[in-house]
């Protein structure tokens, strides 16, 4: 049995510009992929509200305000049905992990749930409907279930990536049933939905900058 | 893109500026730079309308502000619901007490951010009720009208909700009369060409140069068919033969009509359509109370046209008669 | 041809019916079918007060017809001026013994057929005295005033001639009054797309995708200069370059500001549009009594704007201030 | 010294089918060549005005009245600046035979003069600018001419068909100075003229329903 690893929640703010930084650089992919079946604007839009949410985080910050205060940006700059979506995401996912001294695996897990609990409950989709759901709940229940089957937390973060590649990709063969591409009925198949991708691009920021923070932990 | 706009990424921005510039006598501006807010309002004792929707739709949503109107409009992005706190900003402006009656359409975004406001306000002691306009009959079959998604009826349910409140109505009974106005009202719309976003640069969707699309939404949502275009004469008639029997209107009826454009369809073609749904409605014994023809709702640049029928009673009639100012919907004391 | 029209070649009848129909409180058909005149008209003592031109341009020139504006309009095919004959009968209608201020823009075609109808009126009786607008800055140089077109300045001139009228004004005072507002006035149109007369089927002209002409006519009248697209910052200061010099207009001046859209443009950019304008104008030590912004002079489906100046005194202040109701400007009791 | 033709003034109906069916016939090729450098809608507004005014002449019709009703029509029906220019030219035209019972080279001569007088008082353009007066002022000067000089009515009337024929083809090289097409400027020249060729094609209908009445004379 491995020693339980962890990172310092004051660290907050490596977590926060890692998914700024990730949705900044893919704004333009992210806005191509919305273009072909929706309305060409995922991008724009979570660059905006990004954008603005880090420019009213201090330097140092921990996690859970980090999270709170990018959730509450996006509630409060991008509207439309991500402001409220992956506002109350990051909100949820910071208030699972608020007043701790230290994030572990298991406090990971239940910001996933909190944060998967919120989108389900606000956004009524389901897991095959073509949105951001079909990245973020099999990757919710993967990295729930290698947490469960013994992984380390930093292994539990690759399968987190993986799963999150593997369920962007999945919305490839979709047709989509919500949102503005659902318009296009059976001509949505065969493309990746936007929101999905912005979620496994989110997701895999997670892991990754939460992985270096383990490492420096040596 | 032939645009007179400066960076796209800020049209909204820039046109709420100038808006508010143009209207001193109508509209305010408040804290938040995407509310405006009435002059005047909130109006002591009376119950404060809200509504709030994606920009680009001119005159909706912040030309309906105004006398006997909307007391506060919450501002999105183009084409994207408002953040839930630009609603819940929006509410606090329009609230005097009386409570707010919050009219807006039937969009995925728009349901989560007002339901999220509307949290947060009851939290502040702001009572505020809804009624989701859900006029648009090709967005959903008739037994899921929950589905369906609200265009330009929304425009007669500010009417009359405005003007309930206006005529001194309490919040259950604006929220009714605005609940049975959107009860009594059903729209179509046809598109015959896509529009661009500024901020995206290319149109949002297609159709091709001889055909349209029946039934389209007015963020290019999916009509019921697309077929070649046809004469204004068998257009008005497809619309009606979609609208009529959904409520279903009847023989004696009398009913008020709107007709928009989409932004860039003449006006005169309006017209054109117009008649022709006057002559089918009055042959099915339809009464025209009140029409209604100009650029209501809008869409950018899309051409096409949206028809709203809405049944009238002694309340309703009432509530569309009483004068009103707005930049949208003027109305002279009769 | 995205259209909703019918017969091509009778998109004008089609229209007019449309419209008598859709408001009927204000404006009522005659024995003409090219003239319509304003519910009430002709008012017993008052000067009449006629305008005419092509069609196209909606809201002008029939939307203006009301209380307080214009009594009876002539009707033109698309962008061509309606006939003698239609003058006539406008002036026939508008006519309750005080006389006719006929007030119309400058264009080949409506010179002729109002100098014919003129003559007729005045062998039966009619006394007709005209005010032809010249506005447009970019039509001709200033040593040449005489030769350029009215255009959006139109509506500011019928506003005062209509309200003078109203006021009790005599003929020769509410024609001096109607060539006080259009000597005092300036204009300057911008084209980003032409625009396709239905009968026609084709664009009337072209302007290239990231051009723009400036000086454009309201039918496609060459402008100025063609070119690159600019922001509307740009845009809005290069209009008023034109047109501030030309009166001159000068620091102190009180001025109505009019931007109009070409027709597709969306309102939303006439906003940002405006608020440039605004602050150039301001800069340019001009206060702002009055701001229009909206769809007020139109043709078909073009692109663009027409930004139109007026210098205020307090004759030409009332006159804009007095309540009015018609389809394009209605403005309530102060 | 041949005697002097003439024809009966009843005949008029003869010359008014020529001149409507010219327009109608050619209403898509004045609308083609309007295109060019005006607006697309010469040969339309011409049709829909002609096509009127033949609606409203009975049957039979003196020259004089059948002119006049004609010239009213368009004066009444098709405003822009063809109503007047050509209305009025018609009016004047009819005026100047009334009362006739045959109309001769002389009366048709004064008609021509009369009617080109109202078009340039009205419209104030001048020949090389251009306009349906580059067809008329020649024409009608060439017929003049070929009167003075002994030629008989008819010998005249073939004059007539040649002189509009070369005015037209001479705005061809000309710049529109007045009119939509001055928009072009240097732009407009190398194409024919709209009106130009509109009023040649109805001075060679004149001429050839007049060849015909006088050919039946015998
Ligand atoms: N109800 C929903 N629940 C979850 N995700 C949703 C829902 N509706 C839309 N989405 C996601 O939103 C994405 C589009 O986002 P975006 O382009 O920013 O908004 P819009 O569709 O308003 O332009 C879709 O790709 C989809 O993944
Ligand atoms: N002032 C004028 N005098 C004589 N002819 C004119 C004048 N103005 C225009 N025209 C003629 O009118 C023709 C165009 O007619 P038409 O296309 O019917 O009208 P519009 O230019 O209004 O569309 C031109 O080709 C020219 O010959
Ligand atoms: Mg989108
Ligand atoms: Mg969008
Ligand atoms: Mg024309
Ligand atoms: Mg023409």
């Amino acid at each position: 049995m491995i020693p339980s690893q962890s990172f310092p929640a004051s660290q907050g703010r490596v977590v926060i510009d890692a998914l700024v930084t990730t949705i900044d650089d893919h704004a333009a992919m992210l806005s191509e992929i919305d273009g072909a079946i929706g309305d060409g604007d995922h991008g724009i839009n979570m660059r905006k509200g990004f954008l603005m949410a880090r420019d009213e985080l201090p330097g140092q910050v921990d996690l859970s305000t980090g999270l709170t205060t990018l959730g509450d940006a996006l509630l409060t700059r991008i509207g439309g049905a991500m402001g409220p979506l992956y506002g109350s995401f990051f909100v949820e996912m910071g208030g699972a992990c608020a007043g701790l001294e230290r994030i572990d695996g298991t406090t990971v897990g239940r910001m996933l749930a909190a944060g998967r609990a919120v989108v389900e409950d606000l956004g009524e989709a389901r897991v095959g409907d073509k949105t951001l759901l079909d990245t973020l709940v099999p990757t919710a229940e993967a990295y729930q279930a290698s947490l469960a089957e013994g992984a380390s937390f930093s292994a539990a973060l690759s399968v987190m990536a993986e799963a999150a590649e593997r369920g962007k990709e999945s919305t490839r063969e979709l047709v989509a049933r919500v949102g503005r591409a659902s318009r296009l009925g059976e001509r949505s198949r065969g493309v990746l939905d936007a929101g999905a991708t912005s979620c496994w691009l989110l997701l895999t920021a997670l892991a990754a900058s939460m992985n270096e923070l383990l490492a420096a932990e040596g | 893109m032939q645009r007179i706009i400066d960076d796209p990424a800020l049209v909204v921005e820039d046109m709420l500026q100038g808006f508010v510039r143009a209207h001193p006598d109508l509209v305010a501006a408040t804290d938040d730079p995407r509310v405006l807010r009435a002059v005047g309002a909130p109006v002591a004792g009376k119950v404060g309308i809200v509504t709030g929707g994606g920009s680009g739709h001119k005159p909706a949503f912040i030309g309906y502000l105004g006398r006997n109107m909307v007391d506060a409009v919450a501002v999105g992005e183009i084409f994207t619901s408002p953040s839930a706190a630009a609603f819940l900003n929006a509410f606090r402006a329009a609230d005097a007490g009386a409570g707010v009656a919050c009219l807006y359409g039937n969009y995925a975004g728009d349901n989560m951010n007002v339901k999220l406001a509307r949290r947060s306000a009851e939290k502040e002691g702001i009572r505020v009720e809804t009624v989701i306009a859900n006029d648009d009959v090709p967005s959903a079959p008739r037994d899921e009208r929950e589905k369906r998604r609200g265009v330009a009826g929304e425009v007669l349910m500010w009417k009359v909700g405005g003007a309930r409140a206006a005529l001194g109505g309490t919040l259950d009974e604006v929220i009714a009369a605005a609940q049975k106005a959107i009860d009594s009202t059903r729209s179509i719309g046809v598109g015959l060409t896509p529009c661009t976003i500024p901020a995206v640069g290319k149109p949002n969707f297609s159709i091709e140069p001889g055909m349209m699309e029946v039934g389209i939404g007015h963020h290019g949502e999916p009509g019921v068919s697309v077929e070649p275009l046809k004469p204004a004469r068998d257009i008005a008639r497809l619309m009606l033969e979609v609208i009529l029997p959904d409520l279903p209107f009847e023989r004696g009826d009398e009913v008020a009509i709107l007709v928009s454009g989409l932004g860039a369809t003449p006006v005169m073609e309006l017209y054109i359509l117009f008649d022709h749904l006057a002559t089918i409605a009055t042959e099915a014994g339809l009464s025209i109370y009140r029409p209604y023809v100009g650029n209501y709702f809008t869409s950018l640049e899309m051409m096409g046209a949206t028809v709203t029928v809405m049944r009238l009673d002694d309340e309703l009639k009432a509530c569309l008669d009483l004068e009103a100012d707005s930049v949208g919907l003027r109305q002279l004391p009769a």
